[in-house]
């Protein structure tokens, strides 16, 4: 499509700002967490975040941000992922399945309600670090 | 070039490719990268993208994790599975593999945490790291080419001019011109055929700089942009980018971003469908640091011998083929999308009240964290030099720095708390030039810098000018003789009368700052000649023909056993003795090379 | 031979002064040097003055007149490079070659230069054998580095 | 206009000059070196460096490239500029030390021996660039430049060897302040490289010295500008604007009634008698070239010199080359026996010279030349009577050495002579001129044995020639020396303005006609006639004869096969009739 005009370079712009958004030190607007320890994997974490990214990707957003950590403690609810709405508490969501990813992220991520049937609780654990 | 629709990935690796991380094989790391990627079967979410020079070349080859932005150092290719395994599956950082500041305990993770970059201001620089300089769409993605937009929608020549004006920017080359006013006179220029030329001098020559190296490395579309909406203002329809040749990545990068901006018709005819025309070729240097004056470059562009001219006439009455003409150095470029953009008010309101903006200076010599920063006018030498730069390595003493490359001067320790602006650089005796600085401890003779400068520009004379010329090579026949110790005290005279001489009446920029690293030198450090031409003694031992070597026998003997390793690194046979007794060293073979003293684990050679 | 290869680095470029220099490029990149057959048919077809080519392949550090070696050795006195002992090292290798900076050995394996500023700073002293750069060199890993590149 | 001070002097200079200019009109002296006024400014040297302030800023400015400015105040004279002026001249000595005008510029300084190391003592160069300027800007040639830079700067044709692109013409040695560029006088012209030949040495020349009209003219074959188009120094240094490069030859048609012939001669080829040396012993040289040498304005300013630069201790002068001899001309030149006399009476004068003359008989027949003759004789001039067989540099003897040793039998003594000699003249004899062929053609002259033009009577008509109207004057009928040239030059005139005077002539009425009806239009007549008085009507399919062209030779009557052509007065039937008239008797 060579030749842009002014509203084409917008929307080019609007594109390539869907894939490199996570780039920015910018406010986000929600944050997932999917634990990946060993036990994460095993329990198979990598689908869940998989479910995740695609639907971010879906959606088209470039305020939600996607992450990884290590190993949350509870090994027998995994897989698990840590949501946070900028301004608001942590979620703890266990038990994780695709379809779960889903629900979640329609209720909780773009409309703000938590899905408590799958949560395990508000806020994080005290730590001495940090 | 079609282009492919970009997926999502969950993890951006930057990996830099500027040129210091390539020289550390920064290619390798992607390589290996990638293929732990697919081994691992992560090929889908994550993404390694290679970016330009991310500033902080003493530790390449580096990677920064996007989001996050966690900073991994010094990679080599053993740690890529282990990094990938742990960081990318498992999500737990890797510690050891992360910069850890000599005089803290825990490493830092976060980029921006490192004290490194956490005073840096990015305007010039504001993509390096975070855009793939071959993607146009990455640029755009950062509002790139949002400036050009809005200078040929919203904006008429005059209030382009207006906007750079006010924010106060100036030639980021050396000089300090104002650059709106610069592009006033051009765009005032009569022009018998209406044609004007922009240029964009690239030939860093300065031994020690690579800011412009890095900029066209990490961001060529910001210097296409801000070219274009010079392009505009000024009326010309035909630009230049004068790059080193010596700078292979940064032309091949540069070339990549014009195919690319003409392919989506930001170059060429009727831009954006605006109606607007320009395009820009890109010449290649060929080795001369004179053709960074700009009448030489111009020159040179030409085809011609790469001879300055006399000024005036000036490059913006008569300039490429006698047409008015617009040069400014990369830096400058980088900068007008940004003053566009956000404001010329914006960007005066950081910097100093004659100094606005930013500065980006590279930081090299006997500094621990070597490397290319970007700060606000006005900001401290300590600041730089302490918090930036991380200090001196193994705990020597700062002596002094020297800023503006061969063209500059030396500052000294006393003026650690100088502000960095054009005016208080050149009332030091020293100059802005294109931002080097370079970092000496008392391990540094100021004489040996001094010669090391002048037998630079000496070399680099274009040989036009007699003062240039013949002066430089007087002096620095002068200044060797000091450092090797026939100097005289007339000597000193001699090189002031000559610096002047050369300073006043020298035909170009090249000759008319020859003289001062030699003068401030002299202004500061007149008792390092002093005790070379009056004691014989270079006090940092670093001109060689007035060292002398020793062993001591009894650390020889007694620490070392005799152990032999610098009589068969001796280039010349000089050092007598077998293993297991004390060394000596026959003084009439010596050629004070250093190796033994290099080599030796024990302290047993000493330089006197 | 030579005529064939000019005719095409000219055919790259619009044939007026101002490709001069990177046509000279071009032939110092495909030769290693500027054969003086090629300056000829360049100065004839580009109708360049033959002393106007010359002044400007002297003039310019890129150009040589004389072949250069299968390898050539840039070793860097860039500021950062001298304040940590470049000159030492580059002296080094002229011992070791048994050459002058500037010359070329008799097998024309290696020619030796001084060269202002590679840009890598961070690894000084730099020394750029062919593309290759060594970074952090000492005098002591210079025979090393110089047995690399003989076989 | 625009106010400048200059030293604390008020001026007012055109916008445009610089300095340099500027201070010339107060006779203010600005030291220059790499500076020519008909050269673009370089500014390299850096000596001719003034303080200039303006707007309250004050710099040192090269006066050479530097336009003055309203309100400019120029010290030539602060010591910041004199102790500028005096380094650089400091530095350019110990570069250049044998470069004289630098040499005076430190003298005048009162720079004696410079403080920096001489690199090298014979070295001429101070690098300001003018011939490299010169040769490009100029000339157009570009065969020569800069190579390699800084210290090692130097200038030199490609590859150090001698250029194709050099066209010989001297510019760089012309504006080379310091003699560094040399030159050969070779060939007769400057020679910057063997390899080179190419005409005489300059292209603006006066034809010959004492030329009349004494005007000059460019030599196309040897001018710059028609070689590159580039140069025109000579138009831009003519103050009144005469020269004009575009300016062409043209063919310019004049009816006239009469025409005077006063083409000349040339003057004998001493080359074709080789054994005389000419052109290959040095010291042999024509009686024209003695001319060029003996005259003041000549080469040596009228001195007379051997090649080497000394005068000759002897001169012999050979009589009748080329005359006189039946191998060349059996005529003889007439001028030769005198103006040998002259040169053997000037050589007497100006030098020291023995001198003999090498004569066959000495014909001194005008007016006060038997005089001359003998006061030569008591000058002490030898005469020889003989003809010279011979010019050699081979010696026999020790005193034939290095000499021209003259081989001659002496008639009056009846032996064979060798006569060293240091110069030899020859006294060269006078040839019809080179084109007379085509011109006898042209205008249908006649020439007589020797070549010369024929004149229509030796004794009753020496300045006409056969054609009506066209005269003869001067060595194109024949050798004279002035004075007959001169008398014949006025009486051809004379002839001239007679007719002219007359306005009418009178044919001659024995002429040719042509009947109309026998001529059957075969113009066998018009090949035939040696006039070109017979055209062919194409109309009337017949020859018709221009009484006025016709000169009643009767060729045509001859010829005409149906006896159309007819003589007046000779016609066929008064022929027969004078016959018949003479067969009665």
């Amino acid at each position: 499509m060579p030749k842009l005009t002014i509203e084409e370079l917008e929307k080019l712009r609007e594109e390539a700002r869907k894939t490199t958004f996570i780039r920015e030190q910018g406010q986000f607007r929600a944050k997932i967490n999917v634990h990946m320890g060993t036990c994460g994997l095993a329990a198979g974490a990598r689908h869940i975040l998989n479910a995740f990214l695609q639907e971010i990707e879906k959606r088209g957003l470039t305020d939600v941000l996607l992450t990884t950590s290590g190993c949350a403690g509870l090994c027998s609810r995994e897989p698990m992922a840590t949501i946070e709405i900028a301004g608001q508490a942590p979620v703890k969501y266990i038990d994780l399945t695709e379809k779960k990813v889903e629900e979640i992220f329609e209720k909780h991520i773009q409309g703000g309600e938590i899905v408590t049937a799958y949560a395990l609780g508000i806020g994080s654990e005290k730590t001495d670090l940090s | 070039m079609a282009v492919e629709k970009e997926k999502l990935y969950r993890v951006h690796l930057m990996v830099c490719a500027g040129t210091g991380c390539v020289s550390n094989h920064a290619f390798e790391i992607k390589e290996a990268l990638e293929k732990e990627i697919k081994r691992r079967g992560l090929e889908k979410e994550v993404k390694v993208v290679t970016t330009g020079c991310n500033g902080f070349c003493e530790r390449g080859p580096l990677m920064v994790v996007q989001p996050g932005n966690i900073f991994y150092q010094m990679l080599t290719v053993k740690d890529i599975p282990y990094l990938v395994e742990e960081h990318l599956l498992k999500g737990r950082p890797v510690k050891k593999l992360m910069y850890q500041p000599p005089e803290e305990k825990t490493p830092v993770p976060v980029l921006s945490e490192i004290n490194f970059f956490k005073k840096q201001v990015l305007v010039a620089l504001r993509n390096r790291g975070l855009i793939d300089p071959e993607k146009i769409e990455d640029y755009i993605a950062r509002d790139g080419y949002k400036a050009l937009v809005k200078a040929l929608t919203q904006m008429t020549p005059e209030e382009i001019i207006h906007e750079v004006t006010i924010s106060g920017l100036r030639g980021r080359g050396g000089a300090g011109f104002p650059t709106g006013l610069k592009w006033q006179l051009v765009r005032n220029a009569i022009s018998p055929d209406n044609e004007k030329y922009l240029v964009c001098n690239g030939d860093e020559g300065d031994p020690g700089a690579f800011m412009d190296r890095s900029i066209l490395e990490a961001d060529p579309h910001s210097v296409i942009e801000g070219m274009l909406i010079g392009a505009k203002a000024i009326g010309a329809t035909q630009g230049f980018i004068y790059v080193r040749n010596e700078y292979p990545l940064a032309v091949k990068r540069i070339l990549i971003a014009l195919d690319q901006a003409r392919y989506y018709g930001l170059l060429g005819h009727d831009i954006l469908g605006t109606g607007f025309d320009f395009d820009i070729r890109v010449v290649r240097g060929a080795g001369a640091f004179v053709c960074g004056e700009e009448t030489a470059l111009l020159a040179s562009i030409e085809g011609r011998l790469g001879e300055p001219r006399p000024r005036p006439p000036y490059p913006a009455e008569k300039g490429l083929w006698g047409k008015p003409t617009c040069i400014n150095n990369v830096e400058t470029w980088a900068n007008i999308p940004v003053i566009i953009d956000r404001g010329g008010k914006w960007f005066a309101s950081i910097g100093t009240a004659t100094s606005k903006g930013t500065k980006v200076f590279s930081i090299v010599g006997k500094i621990n964290n070597t490397g290319l920063v970007e700060v606000p006018m006005g900001i401290t030498l300590r600041e730089i030099i302490y918090d930036i730069g991380g200090g001196i390595p193994g705990g020597k003493k700062f002596k002094a720095v020297q800023t503006g490359g061969p063209s500059g001067g030396c500052i000294p320790a006393e003026l650690i708390n100088l502000p960095i602006d054009y005016e208080s650089l050149t009332a030091a005796g020293s100059m802005m030039g294109s931002g080097g600085m370079v970092v000496m401890d008392e391990d540094t003779c100021m004489v040996d810098v001094a010669r090391y400068f002048l037998s630079f520009t000496q070399d680099e004379s274009c040989g036009k000018c007699t003062p240039c010329r013949e002066g430089t090579k007087a002096m620095l026949d002068i200044l060797t003789r000091i450092t090797e110790g026939k100097g005289t005290e007339e000597d000193l005279g001699l090189l002031e009368e000559l610096a002047d001489t050369i300073k006043e009446a020298s035909l170009c920029g090249l000759g008319k700052t020859a003289p001062n690293p030699v003068l401030t030198t002299l202004r500061y450090f007149r008792d390092e000649y002093i005790a070379h031409i009056q004691d014989k003694k270079c006090p940092a031992h670093v001109c060689r023909s007035l060292n002398v070597y020793k062993i001591d026998p009894q650390i020889c003997f007694e620490k070392g056993h005799g152990c032999d390793v610098c009589r068969r690194n001796c280039a010349t046979d000089a050092i007598i003795g077998s293993k297991g007794e004390a060394h000596k060293i026959d003084q009439t073979k010596c050629i004070k090379c250093g190796v033994c003293f290099d080599v030796c684990h024990f302290g047993a050679v000493k330089v006197e | 031979m030579i005529e064939a290869k000019v005719s095409d680095i000219l055919n790259r470029y619009a044939r007026d002064e101002s490709s001069l220099i990177a046509v000279l490029q071009d032939l110092q990149e495909e030769y290693s040097y500027l054969p003086r057959e090629a300056l000829e048919q360049i100065s004839k077809e580009m109708n360049v003055p033959l002393s106007r080519i010359l002044s400007l392949a002297t003039f310019f550090k890129a150009f040589s007149l004389k072949p250069k070696g299968k390898h050539p050795i840039n070793v860097c006195l860039g500021t950062a490079c001298h304040v940590r002992g470049a000159q030492l090292i580059l002296e080094k290798f002229e011992r070791e070659l048994g050459i002058k900076t500037g010359e070329t050995t008799q097998d024309l394996l290696f020619s030796l230069e001084a060269v202002r500023c590679l840009g890598c700073c961070g690894l000084a002293p730099v020394v750029m054998v062919g593309e290759e750069v060594h970074g952090k060199v000492t005098q002591t890993k210079v025979p090393a580095i110089i047995k690399k590149y003989k076989k | 206009m625009i106010t400048v001070t200059i030293d604390g002097k008020k001026i007012q200079v055109e916008e445009g000059t610089n300095i340099l200019k500027a201070a010339e009109k107060l006779d203010i002296k600005i030291p220059t070196l790499c500076y020519h006024p008909l050269i673009e400014p370089y500014a390299a040297c850096r000596v001719c460096l003034v303080e200039v302030t303006l707007r309250g800023k004050t710099e040192l400015v090269t006066a050479c490239n530097t336009k003055v400015q309203e309100g400019m105040d120029i010290q030539t004279t602060s010591p910041r500029a004199v102790q500028s002026r005096r380094l650089n001249v400091e530095m350019l000595l110990a570069r250049a030390p044998a470069a004289e005008p630098l040499q005076r510029l430190a003298r005048e300084m009162g720079l004696e021996k410079p403080r920096f190391p001489v690199r090298d003592p014979q070295e001429k160069c101070i690098l300001c660039g003018l011939c490299v300027r010169a040769c490009e800007e100029i000339v157009g040639a570009c065969a020569i430049s800069f190579v390699d830079r800084g210290i090692e700067r130097k200038v030199m044709p490609p590859f150090g060897e001698p250029s194709v692109a050099c066209i010989g013409c001297t510019a760089c040695a012309y504006f080379c302040p310091t003699g560094a560029i040399t030159y050969e006088d070779k060939y007769g012209r400057k020679v910057i490289h063997d390899e080179l030949y190419l005409g005489p040495s300059t292209a603006i020349r006066v034809p010959i010295r004492q030329a009349v009209p004494m005007v000059p003219f460019i030599d196309e074959k040897a001018c710059i500008h028609f070689k590159t188009g580039r140069c025109q120094l000579c138009a831009k240094v003519c103050d009144r604007q005469a020269i004009n490069h575009e300016m062409e030859d043209e063919v310019i048609e004049v009816e006239v009634g009469s025409i005077i012939m006063a083409t000349g001669f040339k003057p004998f080829d001493a080359r074709r008698i080789p054994a005389y040396g000419y052109g290959r012993l040095s010291n042999v040289i024509t009686a024209l070239e003695f001319e060029h040498l003996v005259n003041a304005s000549g080469p040596t300013g009228g001195k007379i010199l051997l090649t080497n630069g000394e005068e000759p201790k002897s001169v012999g002068i050979v009589h009748c080359v080329g005359s006189r001899d039946e191998h060349y001309n059996e005529y003889c030149s007439r001028v030769c026996c005198m103006y040998s006399l002259k040169f053997a009476h000037l050589i007497k004068e100006k030098t020291k010279a023995e001198i003999y003359d090498f004569y066959i008989d000495l014909r001194c027949f005008g007016k006060g030349y038997e005089e001359f003759y003998h006061r030569l004789l008591e000058e002490g001039t030898k005469f020889i009577r003989g003809r010279v067989a011979e010019i050699t540099d081979l010696a026999l003897t020790k005193e034939e050495e290095g000499k021209l040793i003259i081989r001659v039998e002496d008639t009056l003594l009846g032996v064979v002579r060798r006569i060293p000699v240091d110069m030899v003249i020859l006294a060269t004899g006078l040839e019809p001129s080179v084109d007379h062929n085509q011109i006898a053609k042209i205008f249908n002259i006649s020439c007589s044995q020797d070549m010369f033009f024929l004149e229509r009577h030796p004794k009753l008509a020496p300045v006409s020639s056969f054609s009506d109207g066209i005269f003869l004057a001067g060595c194109c009928q024949g050798p004279k020396d002035i004075p007959d040239s001169v008398a014949q030059a006025g009486a051809a005139a004379a002839e001239a303005l007679a007719l002219a005077d007359k306005g009418v002539f009178a044919l001659e009425p024995v002429t040719a006609e042509i009947n109309e009806e026998l001529c059957s239009g075969c113009q066998i007549c018009i090949g035939l006639c040696p006039f070109k008085a017979i055209t062919y009507d194409r109309e009337k399919d017949i020859s018709v004869v221009n009484d006025a062209l016709c000169k009643g030779c009767g060729t045509c009557v001859a010829a005409c096969p149906s006896g159309a052509a007819q003589q007046r007065h000779f016609r066929d039937r008064q022929i027969m009739a004078e016959i018949e008239g003479l067969l009665i008797l």
